[in-house]
């Protein structure tokens, strides 16, 4: 039993930062219509930007800030501007193609500063803890909660306030938000703000178990792909869910099924999810339009 | 007058692509049987993306599939123009299948589910290592004959696969000039439209499906026998991903966008390598730029140059009509 | 012999604790011009859609030539010859007007493996010039259907319910955002094509739903009003016109 | 932008014919993009420097080296077209790929063309199919693993051994071979785990390791997850040994896994940390010219050159098939060639055989705890 609580909690951790970044796949989704086949490319540049600022001697919490007014500024704007804004009346096709070469250039651009894989300092104080024969670190409780705290912070923030709730209105229904006088494309705007924010606090929480790799956003796109679709394309709550889901399952699955076939379990609730409830397990029913 | 052009300017392609590899070394003929096989697959891509509608990221399985079975026949002692049509029906009936979940969900959410499909392809090539040689792939795999000429060599290979490629070209050329092209069409612009008016909607998109499958599997086989190797890497979701951008790049539901496609995803690379380390960052902003560049596609440049010139004509016709009527309305006040 | 063409009975439908349609029965002869009238929200949608097999009606059957059709998808019943046109635009953008009107019989034309391969006109050429002359599209004829003006388009899409020849056809709102101008041409249009101006082989019967009070009085043999869910009136437009009852429904009480 | 216009003037020098038989084409076939990147980032970089470095000191029988990079993108597909690509242009001999997957392409290519081939692959089965172009620059699984597996017997005295390796050609080829060395021993494997390459998340598989009550654990995978690995099992209370091959004790591991790499064992054919004054001295050179600390396929890489130069300096003249039935049975030992870093011995398949190490991480150091005379001295 407490080998089962051990794999449930470290699929946690894992599955909180999954979770973190499938939730900016569902803002963008929601806010733009945008799937972004880039959003493991933009957690993996933030990393890289911190480690950069830190290695002109600045401490971390001012590289992390210096990050974020940096990500906001390119991973938001530019990449509203640039790219979504351009393409968007064409629909799905062209920006996922668009994204898609935005990925290859983002990880072959930072590539030519080197292959190699770079340490990252963590948040947590490396101490491990024994909780009845469970096993766990630091910097697991510390994602788990972080991550969770991200997640519902964001939630509320779309929730109680009234940029959120104008932000929801936008995502909800574009026209009828704009004939409220809400300010769409600003409101817009904040949506790909706020990922760009949630990237940077994700780079800030995975790459020190992921590692500052250029191709280190390959693995956690698809994974946080997987958790967006099982969760709810169209709804925060469901990334969270997602995360956890994929975390959890695959390392149970590991250790009671098969390892070789551990993504299996992930990808077969994500092909039932699809099939059966395609707007996610907690996402609400798009109409199908004429 | 449009036809004529097309005509000529197919010819024209057709002599270069006769001629061109006499000019090239080995690399060159490679690269560019290489790019007729992706061709081949891309047109498949291209009828279930371009012409049904039907988001599908997970053609790459298809392509993965019709290479196995290719390589695990030949392997096991039958000949290549056995595997070659169990490759296309294996494909035929997986697509058919595949094509089940687009009759439930539509849009990104059947971009998702045959995504899964490709994952869920890709670890049975990947765990399934009795079969499909798992990570270590099957090697040595041969190339056929042809009336009894080898088809070993480079160059002959080469004109094999742009036999097979004109040939299935020529194929779907006529279907999509037949009423099945309208009909995938239709399918496409407005399906509930199109059942109100008698297409069997279920048929066409599972068709749709089987027939881009088939393409792909076909293409797969001769990949297979390309490179004399495979290994599950170019079968997963990744390669899809690239082929749906070579659809959407060369322009979906033009007939010669795959083409073009293909050059960019296969030939660009390989011709950007002068940019050394930077070879790959160029390819993909140069991804980014056409997209934004030409929405639709590169094959929508003469359209786009034609709406141009009708919207110039038409605000002249405008512009003449606004000052006719200034005139007009100038006499109207003057007497 | 000469039966209903279209018979519904007793046709309900709810949603959740609303009634939309509760128990509508009307007929509809062989070769008659059927008008369907009633205030927003009076359940001729509804009833429409179920005719039409978009959505399954909770009780009540329809019948088309003695058959029953209920529950029947719209693929099933444009097969048994029932053609309809949308409240709102749906051509085929990128495909000529002449593919447009070809791809909207094609499918009556063999079987779908004899279709594959043949020619692309389904030897139904001469049948779309017949309506794109009726209906004066001719110099649009090549240009994509989604590049016309949205009277052209909607000319488009009524010529299209006909190419197939139905025997029944169900038009929604046919004048929906038309220019003034062009409703009388199109009431025109329907008579023609209801009197069989050379081109149906058979009298084929309408339905048509419509706001646009003038031209379902001039162009409508027969005339059903709905209020509520239920029918108040059915009858010719001379006696709707004088039911008071109706009156009151449409100028409000 | 300077340096990609750069990169374009250099592209088109290297379009342009060079001037024949002046210099010595070498063609460096390596994975620069998708799994690979990092060994054959490293592989490349270790032939480029050696190149420099013996271009420097006049080059091989008076000709310069000449150098052209391509990146497979680690797709086989890829390697095959571009090692036409660098027999079209006449190389005189192809370094790279690494990965078993391409390089079994790429030297089908090489053969035809009868151009000698030098490989970072470790699979046994490259150098089992007679192709006398093929050359290896490291040890085979096929000659580590029997040494690792004797030390599991012979020494550690593992009477039961979990396993973890990671699910690609490199780590299946090691599982396989160090199956085939134990089946004899007595040291039994009662845990076989299969991992992902860039897996995150070790707990299920250290889980396993430890329910199946082994006296010993051998991690087999790339340098990220062997770091991932360790710190989970310093994590989950693992305190039985660890042992790996040439990857677990790596400097790059121990830099990433920090403490948790403390105690891991493992056999490394040749090791950046050895004590050797060459090897030492390459090292600093390496890090030097590359501003970071190369692993063993930078080591490949470099020697290899080495050898490449050893063989055309005992034929006396470019011609490449005496070179490359030079290679066969070449012995060069380091006093003679210093590039060479440490004696070596290639057999008729091209396999090459030499001293290696058994290595121990302590206080966050790789120390050498024994030297292992190469295998077929003990036959």
């Amino acid at each position: 039993m407490a080998d089962f609580f051990q794999l449930l909690f470290s699929g946690l951790a894992t599955g909180s930062i999954y979770a973190l970044a499938a939730l900016g796949f569902t803002l963008l989704w929601q806010a733009s219509g945008t799937i972004n086949f880039a959003q493991g490319e933009f957690v993996m540049l933030p990393a890289f930007a911190m480690l950069a600022f830190a290695s002109f001697g600045m401490p971390m919490p001012l590289s992390f800030f210096l990050t974020i007014v940096l990500a906001i500024a390119v991973l938001g704007w530019a990449f509203k501007r640039g790219i979504v804004d351009p393409l968007f009346r064409y629909g799905m096709m062209q920006i996922v193609v668009a994204t898609i070469g935005l990925s290859i250039a983002m990880r072959n651009g930072v590539r030519l500063t080197g292959a190699e894989a770079h340490p990252f300092p963590s948040l947590f104080a490396d101490r491990i803890y024994n909780i009845a024969g469970v096993t766990v670190t630091q910097s697991d409780i510390g994602t788990l909660v972080l991550a969770m705290l991200l997640v519902i912070g964001t939630q509320a923030f779309l929730a109680r306030t009234i940029t959120g709730r104008a932000m929801q209105a936008v995502a909800q229904n574009t026209e009828s938000a704009s004939v409220l006088g809400i300010n769409v494309p600003r409101m817009i705007f904040y949506t790909f703000a706020i990922n760009a924010i949630l990237a940077c606090a994700a780079a800030l929480l995975v790459t020190p178990v992921y590692l500052a790799k250029f191709d280190m956003g390959e693995s956690l796109g698809t994974k946080a792909f997987f958790a967006a679709v099982i969760g709810g394309f169209n709804n925060s709550r469901g990334a969270l869910l997602g995360g956890l889901i994929v975390g959890v399952g695959e390392n149970l699955a590991a250790a009671y099924v098969s390892a070789a076939y551990k993504d299996a379990v992930a990808l077969a609730l994500f092909m039932v999810v699809i099939l059966f409830k395609p707007q996610g397990l907690l996402g609400r029913k798009e109409e199908r339009k004429v | 007058m449009k036809k004529q052009s097309a005509i000529i300017f197919t010819s024209v392609a057709l002599l270069a692509l006769l001629v061109a590899p006499h000019f090239l070394k080995s690399y060159g003929v490679y690269l560019l049987t290489y790019w007729l096989v992706f061709i081949l697959a891309a047109m498949g891509l291209n009828l279930t993306v371009g012409y049904a509608g039907q988001k599908s990221l997970g053609h790459a399985a298809f392509f993965g599939i019709g290479a196995y079975t290719v390589a695990i026949m030949m392997k096991a002692g039958f000949s290549f123009w056995l595997g070659l049509p169990a490759a296309a029906a294996i494909c035929f009936v997986t697509g058919i299948l595949v094509g089940f979940p687009a009759l439930r969900v539509q849009t990104i959410y059947l971009a998702f589910a045959t995504l899964g499909f490709n994952t869920a392809a890709w670890l049975v090539m990947r765990n399934e290592e009795q079969y499909t040689g798992g990570t270590f792939g099957i090697n040595n795999i041969a190339r056929p004959e042809l009336f009894g000429l080898s088809l070993d060599g480079a160059l002959a290979y080469y004109y094999f696969t742009l036999g097979v490629t004109i040939v299935f070209g020529l194929l779907l050329f006529g279907l999509l000039r037949s009423p099945w092209g309208k009909a995938f069409t239709a399918l496409r612009d407005n399906p509930i439209r199109a059942e109100s008016l008698g297409v069997d909607v279920r048929n066409y998109t599972l068709l749709s499906f089987a027939i881009g499958a088939v393409y792909a599997g076909v293409a797969g086989a001769l990949f297979a026998s390309l490179v004399q190797f495979i290994d599950p890497a170019p079968f997963g979701v990744g390669q899809s991903i690239m082929m749906y951008l070579m659809v959407v790049i060369g322009g979906p539901g033009y007939f010669f966008g795959p083409v073009v496609g293909a050059a960019v995803g296969v030939v660009l690379p390989e011709w950007l390598r002068f940019a050394q380390d930077w070879y790959l960052f160029v390819f993909g902003s140069a991804v980014v730029l056409l997209m934004i560049w030409l929405p639709d596609g590169l094959l929508s440049i003469p359209d786009r140059i034609r709406a141009r010139r009708e919207s110039r004509e038409a605000s002249a016709a405008r512009a003449a009509a606004v000052t006719a009527a200034a005139a007009n309305a100038g006499k109207g006040s003057g007497a | 012999m000469s039966g209903p063409l279209l018979e519904v009975k007793g046709l309900k439908k709810s949603y959740g604790a609303i009634r939309a349609v509760g128990g509508v029965s009307f007929q509809v002869m062989p070769g008659e011009i059927f008008g369907v009238i009633g205030p927003n929200g009076s359940g001729k949608t509804t009833m429409f859609n179920s005719v039409l097999g978009q959505i399954e009606p909770d009780a009540g059957e329809i019948h088309l030539n003695g058959q029953n059709i209920t529950g029947l998808s719209p693929l099933q019943l444009n097969q048994r010859g029932v053609g309809r046109t949308f409240q709102t635009l749906q051509v085929f953008g990128k495909m000529s007007v002449r593919d447009n009107l070809i791809v909207a019989a094609q499918e009556h034309r063999g079987t779908m493996w004899s279709r594959m391969f043949a020619p692309g006109d389904s030897g139904l050429g001469a049948k779309a010039d017949e309506l794109i002359d009726l209906f004066g599209i001719r110099h649009v004829a090549d240009k994509p259907a989604g590049s016309l003006s949205y009277g052209q388009q909607k000319l488009v899409d009524i010529a299209m319910a006909f190419m197939s020849e139905p025997a029944l056809v169900l038009l929604d709102e046919p004048c929906a955002g038309v220019n003034p101008s062009l409703v009388g041409g199109i009431s025109t249009l329907l008579k023609q094509l209801n009197q069989q101006s050379g081109v149906g082989k058979r009298a084929s019967s309408f339905v048509v739903i419509e706001h646009n009070m003038d031209f379902v009085m001039d162009l409508c043999h027969r005339i059903m009003v709905m209020v509520e869910g239920e029918v108040m009136a059915i009858g010719t437009p001379d006696e709707i016109r004088a039911n008071k009852q109706v009156l009151a429904a449409y100028l409000g009480s | 932008m300077k340096k990609l216009i750069l990169a374009l003037a250099l592209g088109a020098l290297v379009i342009t014919p060079a001037v024949a038989q002046q210099t010595i084409k070498i063609a460096n076939i390596v994975e620069l993009s998708g799994p690979g990147t990092t060994s054959g980032t490293n592989f490349k970089d270790g032939v480029m420097l050696a190149i420099k470095e013996i271009n420097a000191a006049g080059g091989i029988l008076g000709k310069q080296i000449e150098s052209t990079t391509n990146d497979t993108q680690s797709n086989p597909g890829v390697a095959k077209g571009l090692t036409q690509k660098a027999i079209d242009q006449e190389v005189f001999a192809v370094f790279g790929p690494v990965f078993s997957g391409s390089i079994m392409v790429s030297m089908a290519e090489t053969r035809r063309a009868e151009v000698p081939n030098f490989t970072g692959g470790e699979a046994a089965s490259i150098t089992q199919q007679g192709n006398p172009y093929v050359f290896r620059t490291s040890f085979t699984q096929a000659t580590a693993m029997p040494k690792i597996a004797r030390y599991i017997t012979d020494q550690a005295k593992v009477k039961t051994l979990a396993l973890i390796y990671v699910n690609n050609d490199f780590g299946k080829g090691g599982r396989e071979m160090l199956m085939k060395a134990l089946d004899k021993s007595p040291t039994k494997i009662v845990a076989d785990i299969s991992t992902d390459s860039g897996q995150v998340d070790f707990s299920a598989a250290v889980l396993k390791a430890k329910q199946s009550n082994a006296d010993a654990l051998f991690v087999y995978t790339n340098e990220e997850e062997s770091a991932r690995a360790l710190r989970e099992l310093r994590k989950q209370g693992w305190t039985k040994p660890v042992i790996g091959e040439t990857v677990l004790t790596s400097q790059k591991v121990i830099e990433l896994a920090g403490d948790a790499a403390n105690g891991a064992v493992a056999h490394v054919g040749l090791t950046i940390d050895a004590p050797l004054p060459a090897i030492r001295a390459f090292r600093a050179k390496f890090e030097k010219e590359y501003k970071y600390i190369c692993d063993h396929n930078g080591l490949k890489g470099y020697s290899g050159v080495y050898a490449l130069k050893a063989a055309i300096e005992k034929v006396g003249k470019l011609d490449r098939k005496a070179v490359a039935k030079a290679m066969h049975t070449l012995k060069v030992k380091a006093a003679d060639q210093p590039g060479i870093l440490m004696d070596v011995e290639f057999d008729a398949n091209g396999d090459l055989d030499r001293d290696s190490f058994l290595t121990e991480v302590k206080n966050g150091k790789q120390v050498i705890t024994a030297t292992l005379p190469p295998l077929g001295k003990k036959k």
